[in-house]
């Protein structure tokens, strides 16, 4: 066990298994000479050279196919956005390559594949910037997606994804790099992908959650216990394919659930969320099942806006008073 | 990059643009010329792209010169002849509704597939294209059972049925795809590249685009990855004038496609694709390039005698255009090469033709009794993961 | 009233509106001289011309950002995609430019823009030409979404389309364009962007559905009626704004409800209509809502697969007796 | 296509590449040669991008002979001064958190927006960019305060704080942004330029993108639409040799960007932009033939003297290059053009120079004293339709 930042776990998880396997490389814009625009690949350059730590132009298309490509000569390549948002011109090289060349190959080709980068609002970035993707990548078969809230999680999921055979999409979190944590330092240090980890035990109402959207429901929670209420978060960590056994486990137990998603809400996780555990689990709900998410406009700049955009404390509050009825 | 001085470029201009003809075309018709006011459609708006576009110089090659073996050449003049005899039962499979969806046919474009048959380190080297991919997969070695299998959606094609006519792939072949998405390929054909060189070989992908795919932003950044990183890579455009009913100059603010690989720093190409001599010749210097890590872009002049896909009207045409092209129909020619060099005479070839005749008929028969993939097969080949939970 | 196909609809409605106002114009791959690749523009260039009918080469980022950037002067551009599977080499063009130009530029320019073309599957097309993307435009503040179902509604919708003043992506269905209906011909027949529309009246089970899966839905009716059961079919018409009010009335008298989706299942809009129900009708409810959506794969390209990849009349109707407890 | 033979494009090979750099680069860091096996980073990675391309060549204008009046030249300078206070006030306004998010300043590139102030008819020519934008939107009209403003995320701002930093918009001075995704705004570019000509005016419109942007498929899907129309369009690389910290021999794999307007049929321009007079002559030509209907792509050579934004520790550039490229810098250019031409004393320039000062400090104060948008603002701007159901 080592104290890393969010960032350091990651950087581990990728030095570990490039030294572990010769076919991983890593490619992205300034992931080589400017050690990472979010400083996650520092030193990497200098440890690996230039044949496995690459810069590229700004061709999202251009260098996710070429991934893909490489993928299909047996390299494990881990394709770096610079954010999630910028992935947007490179949708169809994920789609229609990614995802779905092994089956329309009938197996011939599989694509082991890593696209990661941070995804989610990170401040006074604007409308462009603030993008989160999990709602349209999860939505394709054939690929998995993965969102962590922690280092923890980082290192051992991000270590899961590169040895994957499928293509595995890994969303981090601008906000969260410099966040600390204990980390293991076992070399297989593999989180299984497709566990929910339940993060905070509780038996008035779960909340489910993903990503730094945790950290706000960590907050939340921590008011509701003051008042009395003690909720079960579950941490989603892998969004496809989605733990909804870990789930209903959970409210099974308080009968009530909350999804915090920071996203649009239309056709979200939260939605996903909350239409499985009402198809599969909808005599053990004692109240409806509520999402809190971001606001449904654009990401506005202006400071005192965007704190209000995304999921707060108190609208975390109040949704779960409202299931458990308690105002 | 490379920093290789001087990357060949051949400066063509005098054959491309028969003079006047743009000028012509934009007072008569106006049809690209958006934002004039007079812009009503002609009575006849289709020029024949034969004033416009020439098929590119083509030599008097001896196969021989060229190091190829006679037995390379009459295996070049089957292969063809097996490709053309395919798409024709394919066509008439289709209008008997055993094939659905969409089905491209390569006729007229054989002689660049049957090049590379002979260009490759078949197995080794590696082929990226699109939806127009019959031709390719049977030129690298692909069973016109396995073939015509799967355009019947059966379990023994060669992607169990799963994948159809525009997603021929065939991996032990170095057959990449067959790809729907026009350009969409394009970058994937640098990454391959990129594998091959990754791994220390001196492999090289060959990746096709149509005309038509030529102004997908995709093709231009993995052109400029590829000049970046110097992949063994040989990009190559066969323009057979049309993208479904739009004529490259429509399509194109210039024609000569093979000169945007000037940009890049690589190699360019401009063959004549009627010829499949001429395509051997001039993609080998290509391939060695490539071979050395140094990219080229290059542009096949070709034609398709059928329509973009089985509905098209080919309205877009005069019928004068087409018997000018067809008048120069590669398996012709080389049949008359083969007939004029004495590698095999008439009745040789008529055997050959009819053994190829029967081939084709009994990939139908194959395909005809190969079975519908069972019901569950339908889960199966998303996710390499044995146990992954699906929804439902 | 006249009997048209939906493609004549279709055209009928922006011929309509171009005669109308000289700002619309229409672009895309072969609208012009081929008159359409599925024969919607046919006669339109000779009628109206090079200057407002534009053939466009095979570069959709390209000819949508040019649609964007003409309608931020004025103009009020039609932009056809040949389906909207190949959208997605556009996506960031309309995601970060057409629905956001007005929010960043605090409403100083407005993108009255129209996106249109085929949606969904169509028979043995393959992985790649079978997508579903109105979970992914609808999710999207900035943005309405539009799928239709039938010749009337084409016109009408479309023709408010193009009247509005925001950006509409607008969906239709290859296997749809030669389906007869009754169409209204008057000049200003505008049907409300934002409107559902009760298909069918019943009082057992709610069935939620839009586009071509509203057929397949009538035909499980059929056959629910034929066992006793009435459905009322609700076809959603607007995907954004959803006409949820609509939805929780039909509930609150069938208590019951299914969506019927011919999309992937994770964070569709089934997923969301479910959500919405349960969430502002819950005491409404006697059952779970359920989904019948595609099967959660790659489109396959053999016949006998792709038939059952979609919803099915079969399993639409397991579906409605599950919430109708019926067996 | 314009059917126009012989567009103009200048070959100035010997200015861009200085000879051996390209090989001497590839042996001792092997930084872009993916693949070779010695693949280490070297001790120094970054040799001085001096070594490597040239500002573009310069001449000694005259401003009278370019038809420019005095009062024009002195505009020129005092518009650059100001854009210069402005982002020096911004950058202080930043470390004082007033300002978040990126911050991407333009000091170095005055002379490019300042001539394009006296270039375009302002209010009806259109200028479209990219993020580094409040040069241009400072040249173009839009007021200190109201560029402050929205810096600072207050109601006051151009867009309401809703925009910030990244997308300065001004519908009446023809400044249709700032935009965030690289090269995205080209297409737009092309619209703009499609819609002055669909309604028959003969305005222009200038679309800005980095060299970076250059390699995004967009801007070549935008390039050949535009060439392909004949759209009144400049397409201009304002090539300040960093897409963040990647020189653009690193990004690019050819150094005559400008060159890639060949492949669209498009006129070609390089320009030195360190001279405002430079910048202005030769983009009055682009303007010219854009408004005839004949786009252009040009790039413009200049320099970024701060960080890419904010947080850029810079460590991929000397000091003395950084110094080489500030001896040539445009503003003291100017101001000693003006002195030698008698169009302004020394005193007047400082006058003018401490006049902008107040001018640039007093947007701080301006921005300082806006209000924060109200939140229901927040519902505001995003539909046209005023009762938009929203969800919640
Ligand atoms: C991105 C994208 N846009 C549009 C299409 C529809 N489409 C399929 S083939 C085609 C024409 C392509 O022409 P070309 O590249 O010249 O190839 P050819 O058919 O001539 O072999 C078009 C527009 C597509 N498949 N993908
Ligand atoms: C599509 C996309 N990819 C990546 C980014 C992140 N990014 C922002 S600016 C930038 C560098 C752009 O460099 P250049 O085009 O040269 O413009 P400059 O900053 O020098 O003005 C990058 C990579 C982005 N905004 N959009
Ligand atoms: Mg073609
Ligand atoms: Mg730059």
């Amino acid at each position: 066990m080592a104290v890393l930042q969010l960032r350091e776990a990651l950087r581990a998880a990728m030095w570990e298994e490039m030294e572990r396997d010769p076919n991983v490389f890593l490619i992205g814009e300034e992931v080589a000479e400017y050690n990472g625009a979010y400083k996650v690949s520092q030193g990497m350059l200098d440890h690996f050279g230039a044949k496995r730590v690459i810069d590229s132009p700004i061709s999202e298309a251009g260098f996710s196919g070429l991934g893909v490509g490489a993928a299909m000569m047996g390299l494990r390549p881990i394709i770096e956005f610079m954010t999630w948002n910028f992935s947007m011109v490179a949708a169809d090289q994920i789609l229609s390559n990614a995802a779905r060349i092994r089956y329309m190959s009938g197996g011939q080709y599989s694509i082991p594949i890593v696209f990661r980068g941070p995804n989610g609002s990170a401040g006074q970035l604007g409308a462009t910037h603030s993008n989160s993707f999990e709602f349209f990548y999860a939505n394709v078969p054939g690929l998995k997606v993965v969102s962590i809230s922690n280092p923890d999680d980082a290192k051992g999921l991000l270590k899961s994804a590169i040895r994957d055979e499928d293509p595995v999409l890994f969303m981090e979190s601008e906000v969260m790099y410099g966040m600390k944590g204990e980390v293991s330092d076992h070399p297989d240090y593999l989180i299984p992908i497709g566990k929910a980890r339940v993060g905070r035990e509780g038996k008035h109402v779960t909340i489910v959650t993903w990503n730094k959207a945790y950290w706000t429901v960590m907050a939340a929670a921590e008011e509701l216990a003051k008042m009395g209420y003690e909720a079960e978060v579950i941490d989603l960590r892998t969004i496809r394919p989605m733990d909804i056994p870990t789930v209903l486990q959970s409210v099974r137990k308080t009968n009530r659930c909350v999804v915090v998603d920071e996203s649009n809400p239309l056709a979200s996780i939260a939605s996903e969320v909350a239409y499985r555990i009402q198809a599969e689990g909808f005599d053990h709900l004692d109240a409806p099942v509520l999402r809190v998410t971001n606001k449904d406009v654009p990401a506005p700049y202006a400071k005192n806006l965007i704190e209000l955009w995304v999921p707060t404390v108190d609208e975390i509050v109040k949704a779960c008073k409202a299931v458990m009825y308690a105002n | 990059m490379n920093g290789v001085s001087g990357v060949y470029c051949p400066d063509l201009d005098h054959l491309q643009l028969k003079p006047g003809f743009m000028a012509k075309k934009n007072q008569e018709t106006g049809h690209t010329a958006v934002g004039q006011t007079n812009g009503t459609a002609p009575a006849s708006a289709y020029d024949s792209i034969d004033h416009l576009i020439d098929l590119a110089p083509i030599e008097d090659n001896d196969h021989r010169e060229l190091g190829l073996s006679d037995e390379a050449v009459c295996d070049m003049y089957r292969n063809m002849m097996l490709q053309r005899r395919f798409e024709e039962r394919a066509a008439q499979a289709y209008g008997r509704q055993r094939i659905g969806g969409f089905l491209h046919l390569y006729n007229g474009q054989e002689a660049i597939s049957a090049a590379v048959r002979h260009v490759l380190r078949i197995g080794e080297d590696q082929v990226i294209t699109a939806y127009r991919d019959h031709g390719l997969g049977l030129a690298l070695g692909m069973t016109p059972n396995g073939c015509m299998a799967e355009l019947f959606g059966r379990i023994d094609g060669y992607s169990r049925g799963k994948g159809g006519s525009m997603h021929f792939f065939d991996k032990k072949n170095g057959m990449c795809g067959g790809h729907g998405i026009v350009g969409g390929q394009i970058p994937l054909g640098a990454g391959i590249a990129f594998g091959l060189k990754y791994k220390g070989t001196d492999n090289v992908c060959l990746a096709f685009m149509g005309d038509g795919a030529a102004q997908q932003g995709a093709v231009h950044e993995a052109a400029n990855l590829a000049g970046l990183y110097d992949l063994p890579v040989v990009f190559i455009v066969e323009n057979n004038i049309y993208g479904m009913g739009t004529a490259v100059d429509r399509s194109s603010a210039t024609l000569e496609l093979y000169k945007r690989g000037e940009a890049y720093g690589m190699h360019c190409g401009l063959i004549n694709g009627m010829d499949v001599l001429q395509v051997y010749k001039q993609l080998k210097q290509h391939v060695e390039w490539a071979r050395k890590g140094e990219p080229s872009f290059v542009e096949i002049r070709t034609y398709r005698y059928r329509g973009h896909s089985m509905s098209d009207p080919q309205k877009y045409r005069t019928k004068e255009e087409m018997e000018n092209r067809q008048n120069q129909d590669p398996i012709i020619r080389l049949k008359l090469y083969l007939e004029n060099k004495g590698l095999a005479t008439p009745e040789e070839i008529d055997a050959w033709d009819e053994e190829i005749n029967q081939v084709a008929l009994e990939s139908v028969n194959f395909a005809e009794n190969s079975p519908f993939p069972p019901v569950e097969t339908m889960w199966e080949d998303v996710y390499v993961q044995q146990d992954y939970p699906f929804i439902n």
